[in-house]
């Protein structure tokens, strides 16, 4: 008994699926009520759930995520919708000294279960901070959970099981995915667990390591790359924090080389640590140095040349020749 | 009466005069849909000519007329950019359809020293500051985030971070101040700072600390708030449930709510405001009540959250509309006068059209050279990487 | 006059009765120095009892040494804890002296239900809520970052990002809002918060933000503001040239304004807006009017900064000495009783000075479980290697 | 004609010597007017230079770099005081979307010549929040140039030279230095240009990358190292974006192995994009993978524990001899 979904649907599905299996969960952000969020990922909810427990907040992220702290120190669970990723930084000295520190400073007396939703990447052609990949910072810092959804499925389940979970989770959502592709749900399958990696797509080559966005564009990678004879594995991260390194490391002492990609500029982004981690596990197996494919170190430019600043098929193309010919 | 006594600011001496606890539903009450009684206003919806105690201004016929031109050719900029982007041409447009009043009236009331910082939407007052409208579609069709330099125009770029801007304006009038530019009693010289957000924008922490630097170093800054009773879905009572001009108060500077669909009533506020910034008697808080009448940009459904009867009830306070009505009323402007002003709008429509087209596109290896003023050898590198790399597909062809 | 009436709130119908463009001389004036004639005082620095048309109460013998009791004890805490500091016991130490009234007046108006946001600074209101003192050491020792369970005692962690916990407060009140528990007339039942702030706190985004949301959904919430005039060096004239507590009529809700070091009017003025937030009718912003009588910590140094006779004329406001000289002057508290309390206080000290010298110290390999509720491998790997790391030392013997 | 002075008066001095060369600097931050700021770096400046040129500013940290925004826009050259690295995270919208971008935004029309100075690092046995590492985060935002002095005479001219900078600088200052060491200053001398790392410690056996307060604790385990006869060549960072990576490819093409050390997180913090860096471009020089050391992957710890965090000597040996033995 499947349905065909789109991202946009299961994210949605996924949350209406949370709200009714526990009365604390609250969905809190700008527009997220009669709108139902710019993307409509909140669409219908708080009609059938409430003003009280669909809330639409006042034009100020700090006071979003500051109020959801409080909400979850008295026992409930807010999902927070950020509505662009450029617009997460207002709440950053809330998120990272706040939701991040509270478990720790209370020694653990004192949980955040508290879920942070942000549409991210680019492609959509969008004007200045509406495309940005904020990943890295938050991944930088101890206490928050970073996951990032690529399709459908995952988002139907990993939206809910971020939920569930008693630490605060930024929940990553490829924004231009949201109503792009379609894909098989099976609600009544057991989803992964939520702080895994997962190969969806074997090989024996090289080891492609994306996530988020850019997971359509590696898979794509792999099969022009398969054309040319060239065997790809390619990893969908899926957690950003903690990493699950174990398939990675699995995957790249067979393989012996690594390229990652991701939207976030190269510099200090998630490729960054991945290259890291791999050369000190995998130092004896590696034949090539870890490469990576980013978003340059400028600024996100303006649209009309997004497709240029994005990492795509070719440039992964261009890093899997250039590892393999290393 | 006083430049400085025409702006209702707090009783800083007792309680005396204050209510006690507010009742919502009074708050909330008829004041809040037609402004209620605090309102300055001086032309009605009608378009009839009345006084107010303390803002009243003479209007020379020529400054009239111009009002209405420039209301008119904002109003064809906004039509022909929503157009362009329905047919693709831009990404997005936000527009300002019934807004033409405030804008035009805050534009109209800056000298040339003074310098101005806008939201996405202030495409009016850019039009007053001599900014070729095409130059604001760059932006929209994503071509670049903006295509005039600031200082040239004493108008900042488009700010999309909701109320960050404000801050830049107070320090911007706080260099002002440095500047010895401001209290001088030089006509010519003495300056101010005009700070645009909108409603929603009231809530952000920014604009509420900008407030307080403002009012701290009595910075010559206007707040000029466009209460458009909209933030994208959300009704002015979920940021505030008191009228937003009252915010000011609490920050021991004055607040006034102004018709913000009365041209006249905003030109003559507003100017009165700048100019007690630039006389040195620092910041104060303008509310421009007005109306969304569009979607909050093109890509939004306003269907959604918001009846078509409330529309309707706005379209009969129409800033263009009133004043046409008052000049033809009184005689001010001709048959020709309207036929040419037709013209030009369409012209000026035209050249719009074309002229988006022929917007010069990027080119991703000039953003390289944008990131820093001196630039770093490693994104020199980068560049030069892609550069390369770019190179090579014209030599070889691409993978894809 | 009910309740809620108590409260000077704006008034939003109209701009009469609000005054005209402040003259911020007079705004600066004897008002800012002595709190002004809308100071709610019901004890005068010369422990006279004064009645206030609004906020007078009734208080029981018992009460009063109750308030004077534990005004003592937390001065010896303060002391106890500044001396420790110069031991080096303690890293830091953040001194309340002079606020007691404040602090014990706000913290006996609570209610077992309601919940506590501090700053860092609150030790009287933990004492009241049962907290025992040497838990209050460990944040400032260094032995952890706060020992209590919030929940536990409706008492909050030490705050240090200045204004945070204002919105963590008006998020707890929303939530009490939806567990039913606000406006019942349950006495037992109905809940609200307080959240405590300091004057320099009031220009910080978050406290603004957090008076924003509190106004939009009437959150029962008390904004409790400490004024004691400084902000590290800064006075409190850099953040509000009008007094602070009329910041909250600018956000659609009353503000008040009571005299700190009374702890008879702080009470008085805290119950009633605790009461109101219970009852269901939203916010209030209380401005308790008092002085940081020590340095703002104890690596401060005040000397650099004001002038000795301001805390010599604030000295003859002390909270302590008021209520004691009118306990003494109507019979209230007779030798003895003043005499156990010393002895009270004695032990408290010896307590305090022996146990936080036995504070458990912390165990770097504790901190990996903390992080997180849900421990991730990774950690516990690095955890793992850290731990083996320690071990390889007791086996081979330290670099060093 | 040389002075021996602390940190702390190396970049009072160097403040005052730039206010005196340029009119348009001011100084802006909580506490840096009568009280000279909580550490005394701007100590009796504002008696100098007036009210107008050193502002005390209200305490808001969004709101005074935000007003630095609008002074730099105006002509004028901020340097803003954050009093302590944890309260820079309030200010962390302004200092990325606008601080970082304007310059980019305008097509290089609006320049944004403002330092940000950033007392940072552990070990003053403070209370949480004043002990953090924020460095990576702002490392990772292009239009940002992030720069660490690590002794009072690059404190002095690097100040400077950060003032004179027409691009935003985080200017990043090690406050368990700023009392600790004095060192000669000889004002007449010729600084080397900001943005370029230093080789401190010449080795030959390995090299070890530090910058702020790790750079002391490199040194000493450099010499540690050198009494079991061991070479270690130590550079000094000192700009952490731009790297400078030239001396440090150099130091590892001749040494082979490279171990960095910061007291920020070891998850995405600099050392994983140094490892990135050295791995890609000495591929096959490296003979045993970039090790890091640095503060665990947990909040910032209780201060009487501090010194366990933190990367000391001890840890530090470690890992250089893990990279020699590997
Ligand atoms: C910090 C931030 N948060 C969210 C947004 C998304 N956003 C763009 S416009 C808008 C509503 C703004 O409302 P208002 O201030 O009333 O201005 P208006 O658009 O009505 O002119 C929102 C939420 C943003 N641009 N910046
Ligand atoms: C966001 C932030 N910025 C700066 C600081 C440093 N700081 C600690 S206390 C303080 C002054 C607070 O003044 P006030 O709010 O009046 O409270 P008080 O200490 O007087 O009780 C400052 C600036 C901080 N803790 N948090
Ligand atoms: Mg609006
Ligand atoms: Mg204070």
């Amino acid at each position: 008994m499947s349905t065909r979904i789109t991202l946009a649907k299961g994210l949605n599905m996924g949350l209406r699926k949370a709200m009714e299996d526990d009365p604390k969960v609250l969905v809190m952000g700008e527009d997220v009520g009669k709108l139902g969020g710019v993307f409509r990922i909140t669409d219908g909810l708080q009609k059938d759930f409430g003003e009280d427990r669909v809330i639409d907040s006042p034009l100020a992220e700090s006071g979003i995520v500051g109020t959801a702290v409080g909400l979850a120190l008295r026992g409930y669970r807010p999902v927070v919708e950020i509505q662009f990723d450029g617009f997460v930084y207002p709440a950053y000295d809330q998120i990272v000294c706040q939701v991040a520190k509270m478990h720790f400073r209370s020694k653990g007396r004192s949980k955040m279960p508290m879920v942070i939703r942000i549409p991210f990447g680019g492609g959509i052609g969008a004007v200045e901070h509406h495309s940005e990949s904020p990943e890295a910072q938050f991944a930088h810092t101890p206490g928050l959970k970073v996951v990032a959804c690529s399709n459908p499925v995952d988002g139907y389940w990993m939206l809910q099981q971020a939920i569930a979970s008693d630490d605060p989770v930024v929940f990553l959502e490829p924004k231009r995915q949201y109503h792009a592709d379609k894909a098989d749900l099976d609600e009544s399958a057991t989803p992964e667990p939520l702080f895994t990696s997962r190969v969806v797509r074997p090989g024996t080559d090289l080891t492609l390591l994306a996530y988020g966005p850019t997971v359509k564009t590696a898979m794509r990678a792999a099969e022009a790359a398969a054309t040319e004879g060239r065997s790809v594995e390619v990893i969908d991260l899926r957690t950003l924090s903690p990493l699950d390194m174990d398939p990675v490391l699995d995957s790249v002492r067979r393989t012996g080389r690594a390229v990652v990609c991701h939207e976030a500029h190269v510099n200090l982004g998630m490729g960054a640590e991945l290259s890291a981690r791999i050369t000190e596990q995998c130092f004896y197996s590696l034949e090539a140095p870890v490469l990576r494919v980013g978003g340059f170190d400028t600024p996100y430019p303006a649209s009309r040349i997004e497709e240029d600043f994005l990492p795509d098929l070719d440039r992964v193309l261009d890093a899997v020749d250039r590892s393999l010919d290393f | 009466m006083s430049q400085s006594d025409q702006f209702p600011g707090p009783d800083p001496t007792s309680g005396e005069g204050a209510g006690f606890g507010p009742d919502l539903a009074e708050v909330f009450g008829p004041s809040q849909s037609d402004g209620g009684p605090e309102l300055v206003q001086l032309l009605t919806p009608e378009g009839e000519r009345v006084h107010h105690p303390e803002f009243d201004l003479d209007f020379s016929e020529e400054q009239l007329r111009g009002f209405y031109r420039d209301m008119v050719l904002t109003r064809r900029i906004d039509v022909e950019a929503t157009a362009l982007q329905r047919h693709g041409e831009l990404g997005i447009w936000a527009q300002l359809l019934g807004q033409e009043a405030a804008q035009i009236g805050a534009g109209r009331a800056l000298r040339r020293q003074d310098h101005v910082f806008p939201t996405y939407r202030e495409h009016g007052v850019a039009w007053c500051r001599g900014i070729d409208p095409l130059r604001l579609l760059g932006l929209f069709r994503g071509v670049d985030h903006g295509d005039w330099d600031p200082a040239e125009y004493g108008f900042g770029l488009y700010t999309i971070v909701i109320g960050a801007q404000t801050l830049h304006a107070t320090g911007y009038a706080m260099g002002m101040q440095r500047d010895g530019v401001v209290g001088t009693g030089d006509a010519e010289r003495d300056a101010a700072v005009i700070a645009h957000f909108g409603d929603g924008a009231s809530s952000q922490g920014d604009v509420n600390e900008a407030f307080i630097f403002a009012a701290s170093y009595n910075a010559p800054v206007v707040f000029f708030c466009q209460n458009n009773q909209w933030a994208i879905s959300e009704p002015i009572e979920r940021q505030s449930r008191i009228p937003l001009y009252q915010r000011a108060l609490g920050f021991g500077f004055p607040g006034v709510r102004v018709d913000g669909n009365d041209v006249l009533a905003t030109y003559a506020v507003t100017q009165a405001a700048l100019q007690r910034a630039r006389d040195g008697q620092g910041p104060t808080f303008v509310e421009a009540y007005t109306y969304r009448m569009g979607a909050h940009t093109t890509t939004d459904d306003p269907t959604r959250y918001r009846l078509s009867a409330d529309v309707e009830s706005w379209k009969l306070k129409d800033p263009i509309a009133r004043l046409e009505a008052y000049l033809k009323r009184n005689g001010l402007a001709d048959a020709a006068y309207f036929e040419e002003l037709d013209d030009e709008a369409a012209r000026l429509g035209a050249t719009l059209r074309e002229g988006c087209k022929a917007l010069p596109e990027p080119r991703i290896l000039d953003t390289f050279e944008h990131v820093y003023a001196e630039q770093t050898a490693e994104l020199a590198e980068q560049r030069a990487g892609y550069a390369a790399y770019l190179e090579s597909f014209e030599t070889e062809g691409s993978h894809a």
